[in-house]
């Protein structure tokens, strides 16, 4: 197992960079050509190499059976993915945008995620859900939402969003490992960056929240493509003067909310970024967090949440950047933060 | 192929497998109304030949998937009686250490994927389960139990759909019971036969009389030999009648006295008995003391269950995910 | 309209007393007979009456086409609402048990929620979805579940959860008339229960949160079944000298919040109770508001959330009852709040 | 019943139509490929006899659902040019005002429920719009589009079982273009022909050659006489195909470069002209004036759409929600 790697993405000193969609591929064909049990299925991932590329060529490599595509029938093929798990087997399932989720929640939540529970635990369910979220491409609101509240809200499932090409390799391992499912959430606008992935970098483990910068003034805590954001907005907030630290929680269930804590107690203040609306989104989980520790005695300012608007993401370039949050939107956060305290 | 009530051993299991399900429900039933049991259930008494027919036609290693209604199909399958009823009375004996009840009851040691409480939830991982044991180039099928009214759900249609062009191992078993809850096949369906849907996936579906077990039998193993030669899915339509309500708090103001009375007239367990006295298999004295033993078996299960410790809720929460082991 | 009923359920003062169940069949009824576009389909909700009774004798009263049984097919049942009400009818679903919203959460969330939004405001959904959530009837991990927090994360869709007999009537007729898509989770456990709705009774609007019960040391914020467990746990507490404020958001999306920021301040001391699991729950909105307002420098104690476990329901009753709030941990929580300030 | 190339008038309307759809693609590949256009797009050049042959048989109060595939549906249900140029270029003057873009045009008004980004999400659309119709006690119908693909979506299942059973006015058109995607249906139908699984719903199917503007338009007329008797539903299925790849990131890699040339050499538009022509109800001269003038509309259409303002984010918030009004 590798180190919590924690440089953001885009240095090249720890030696080799590459796409996140070649470290998500990477570890597609590791895992299938160390245990023929794993084997991938979904719409369009064959010769077609999956609709953002990411399986690419691994048809070619190891043929029609176990680079399985399928018809439009994301239920089905979710729960023809429970049943060969629970005969043994461990199916990858490429949801082709993680809005068709929709279409497959009885057989993610109400069967992968329960069974184990539900039958006493003779039953185990080793699955895993990938799934692209996110907006920016400006596919409208059926084709750019950010679900991965409800997902961690549901017992049994294990819920990962990958920030760095690293973490989209090593995460996709240890969920392929797990004997529970897990959904990983890959970011859209993330499959083109490129970050650093050593030769040989293994799993990275569940259920371990990564420090990716520590400063001294200001807590963000960001997922997905605001993981990057909030790194930029750090650079131009350090030109002000203003320290902050960038926290990544990677697995957003089971929570692993001790790192978060201890930062926020050090800095008194916290900026929570999502992509997703605020109503009820992941957040408020971490806010609560906060304020049900000691932490919340050291805070300086109120809790600050920046979020998606609560609004479905909308076509036109101009609406949907204003949809969601953007550098410069977590950068004036993290000012008026500084001067509510 | 010889038929279930050929021989008198064969018989013997058969009758005695149908007269466990009948009796192991009645003593559900008789627990429920005298409060001694709690939440849900749902019976399949004068259904039995239905799942018994079609569980013979297994091997131990095939695997079956199943329904709300399920605990024919378990017991036809070959499960403990005592585990059974211990889920059901909530102890930490039973097969889900009381975390799932009659909904959830599974072996997947045994090949029994699961009932479920989701109407049609099992027929996708049915197809699932074909689609591992094609893959692990094993030639094991599996059978997938729904009812008529799981047939209008969209999972249906996807997994019969997955199991056909794959060529999947898998039997899609409807057992058409007349009703969905309340709402008949008549205005559930604009279709005679539930088989005939089978035309739209290119498989051959066929209707057979589900209180028929040797029918049943002959249908399913018929699909069954298919299906291991890589032949691919069949539908079957089993047509039976559940005599009891839908559930406990049903008052069947959906159907008329006369027509469930008719169809307890056909009593599959009292036909299939019937026929192989007539055919000389088994005579009155031994059809009697099967259905004794089949009492005297559930009796069994009903006392070790009920003294067994009940369900512990101090591990809930490590109970929710499977630890790593490799 | 009605003035916001403020009476905690089953006081007799104030007239009639009916139970649940049948404010909402009487909702149904008055919206049917006022207007022609108003009908009901879900599975058995004709001659059977429905699974928990609720629309017990409309099939008589208004026939079949009105009270309209349906195949099992939720995904085309909700699918086929949409259709209605965007060729000008009121359709009201009966979702037999809130978990099977799983099946049918194309059409609610990629559908229903986003038309009107992404048509630009050229079209409505005027529909309303009825479902049973919770645990508490023995019906295990696929029948029990409690989902509103992922539906009030949903941008378009109103989210209402009903937890008196005169709301149950109130909250849905101001659902069927709205022009937009709203879920109504009622608690399978209030069906039975009663409370005042004098003859008449009308519309309770929605979007506004009552105040069930005004105190002076903790303010308890409840939804659905936990409402009424709060109020109990209130008598308790107030036996000990413990003074608390019991509030019921009733309609979660969108969340009117100034009742509860108002009272927090006030009190210094924030219990939320839900029955749903707390990871990512409905109540984590509510601690983030508290801290995001000024309410948070009013603070005498961490704020506390009592939820369910994570965990599906299990369907031994010893262990549903441990995996929900129950009138005594609400007592507990709020003594130790008052110990920890 | 006359054919839509019969007269003069009617065959160049029909013309019109087609070649509006053509133009109306090859302006948006074009803005596309220049990098003017934003966001994802699915064109349906090839498909266009299709689309006019089913609109055309409808009256104007009728419905219809779309599809991601949606553009010509639309235009041949009568969509203005210029607002849906004006939607797809994100401004304020689109359909949906730049909200929706090109998976999500409408236009209830004129009976456009709209198009879908989920496959298959129109379907139990439609038949619900066929519900409020009957309840309504009006005589309209709606036409629900579909794909290929989009026949293995549980949603199809359950909608066009709904409509069976209740005998709603709808006409299930399944537009096979022989890929759902990138996966033939060879690959994901064990079936010949799409309209077969018509069987399993009691309902009528029928295959229709998608690329004959005439034959599709009768077909759909004769179920739309039928749908407006009361007489329920039929599933049409309409062959024809997609020339462009699926959508502006394919590389059609999983057909050959002949296929595609074989399915241009059916051009559907080409060939109504010949036929016009042969039959002597247009001149070639007015054919040419026909194209002419379809490229005019479109030109005029691009050229306003573009000089109309950019859609606003001001308002985002308030435009979730419907103001109650009543
Ligand atoms: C998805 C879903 N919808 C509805 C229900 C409620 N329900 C449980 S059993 C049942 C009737 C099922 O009918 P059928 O499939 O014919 O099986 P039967 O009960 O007749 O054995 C219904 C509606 C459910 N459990 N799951
Ligand atoms: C539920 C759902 N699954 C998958 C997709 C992605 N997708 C968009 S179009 C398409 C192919 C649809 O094929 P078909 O129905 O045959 O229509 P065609 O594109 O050929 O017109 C796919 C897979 C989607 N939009 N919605
Ligand atoms: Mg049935
Ligand atoms: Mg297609």
């Amino acid at each position: 197992m590798t180190a919590t790697p924690t440089a953001p993405a885009g240095t090249t000193d720890q030696g080799r960079v590459i796409t996140y969609s070649e470290a998500v591929r990477e570890a597609l064909a590791e895992a299938m050509s160390a245990d023929e049990r794993v084997f991938v299925l979904g719409e369009d991932i064959g010769v077609y190499g999956g609709a953002f590329g990411v399986t690419g060529d691994l048809y070619h490599r190891f043929g029609a059976e176990r680079v399985r595509d399928t018809p439009i029938s994301e239920l089905g093929i979710v729960g023809a993915a429970v049943g060969a798990a629970l005969a043994g087997m461990r199916p990858v399932v490429e949801i082709q945008f993680s809005d068709f989720t929709c279409q497959a929640m009885d057989q993610i939540v109400n069967q992968a995620a329960k069974i184990h529970f539900m039958l006493g635990g003779a039953a185990e369910v080793p699955m895993v859900l990938r799934a692209p979220l996110g907006s920016g491409t400006g596919a409208a609101a059926q084709h750019s939402q950010s679900l991965e509240a409800w997902f961690a809200h549901v017992p049994g499932l294990k819920v990962v969003m990958p920030a760095t090409a690293e973490d989209a390799k090593g995460l996709l391992l240890s969920a392929i490992d797990d004997p529970n499912p897990v959904i990983v959430l890959e970011h859209k606008l993330l499959y083109r960056t490129s970050g650093p992935v050593p030769e040989g970098a293994g799993r990275v483990p569940l259920g371990k929240t990564a420090v990716r910068r520590r400063g001294r003034d200001v807590t963000i805590v960001a997922t997905g493509v605001m993981v990057q954001r909030s790194l930029e907005a750090a650079e131009r907030l350090a030109a002000d003067g203003i320290d902050v630290s960038v926290i990544d929680p990677r697995t957003l269930s089971p929570l692993d909310d001790a790192p978060i804590l201890e930062d926020v107690s050090r800095t008194g203040r916290a900026l929570l970024v999502q992509e997703a609306p605020g109503h009820v989104g992941f957040t408020a989980e971490i806010a609560s967090r906060i304020v049900e520790s000691p932490a919340i005695y050291r805070l300086l300012a109120p809790i600050r949440r920046l979020s998606g608007l609560d609004v479905p993401i909308p076509y036109a370039p101009q609406l949907e950047t204003a949809a969601v949050p953007q550098v410069d939107g977590i950068v004036d956060a993290a000012r008026s933060l500084m001067k509510d305290s | 192929m010889s038929k279930l009530g050929d021989d008198a051993t064969t018989a013997t299991r058969t009758l005695r497998t149908m007269w466990q399900i009948r009796r192991f429900e009645e003593a559900v039933d008789d627990l429920f109304a005298r409060g001694l049991m709690h939440g849900t259930m749902h019976l399949s008494i004068g259904q039995e030949a239905s799942a018994t027919g079609t569980c013979f036609a297994l091997r131990d290693d095939d695997a079956i998937t199943s329904t709300h209604r399920g605990h024919g199909h378990c017991i036809a399958k070959g499960a403990d009686l005592e585990r059974m009823m211990a889920e059901l009375l909530a102890k930490e004996t039973g097969y889900c250490r009381g975390r799932g009840g009659s909904m959830h009851i599974a072996d997947v040691a045994t090949g029994n994927l699961g009932a479920n409480g989701i109407v049609a939830g099992g027929i996708p991982i049915a197809a699932g389960a074909g689609l591992a044991y094609q893959l692990q180039g094993l030639d094991r099928v599996v059978v997938s139990f729904f009812g008529d009214g799981a047939a209008n759900e969209g999972a249906f249609h996807e997994a019969v759909n997955l199991a056909a062009i794959w060529k999947l191992p898998v039997i899609f078993l409807c057992e058409n019971n007349k009703y969905g809850m309340s709402f008949s096949t008549e205005k559930s369906f604009a279709i005679e036969n539930i088989a005939d849907r089978a035309v739209g996936y290119g498989i051959p579906g066929v209707t057979v009389d589900g209180n028929d077990v040797e029918a049943v039998n002959e249908v399913v193993a018929a699909a069954v030999e298919r299906a291991r030669n890589g032949e691919g899915p069949t539908l079957v339509e089993s047509v039976t009648y559940r005599w009891k309500g839908h559930s406990k708090s049903d008052k069947n103001l959906y159907r008329t006295k006369e027509e469930i009375s008719e169809w307890r007239d056909r009593d599959p367990i009292i036909r299939f008995e019937r026929s192989v006295v007539e055919r000389g298999v088994l005579d009155q004295a031994a059809i009697d003391a099967v259905r004794a033993q089949a009492t005297e078996d559930i009796r069994t299960a009903v006392r070790a269950a009920n003294a067994a410790p009940d369900a512990r809720p101090d591990d809930l929460l490590e109970a929710v995910f499977a630890p790593a082991t490799a």
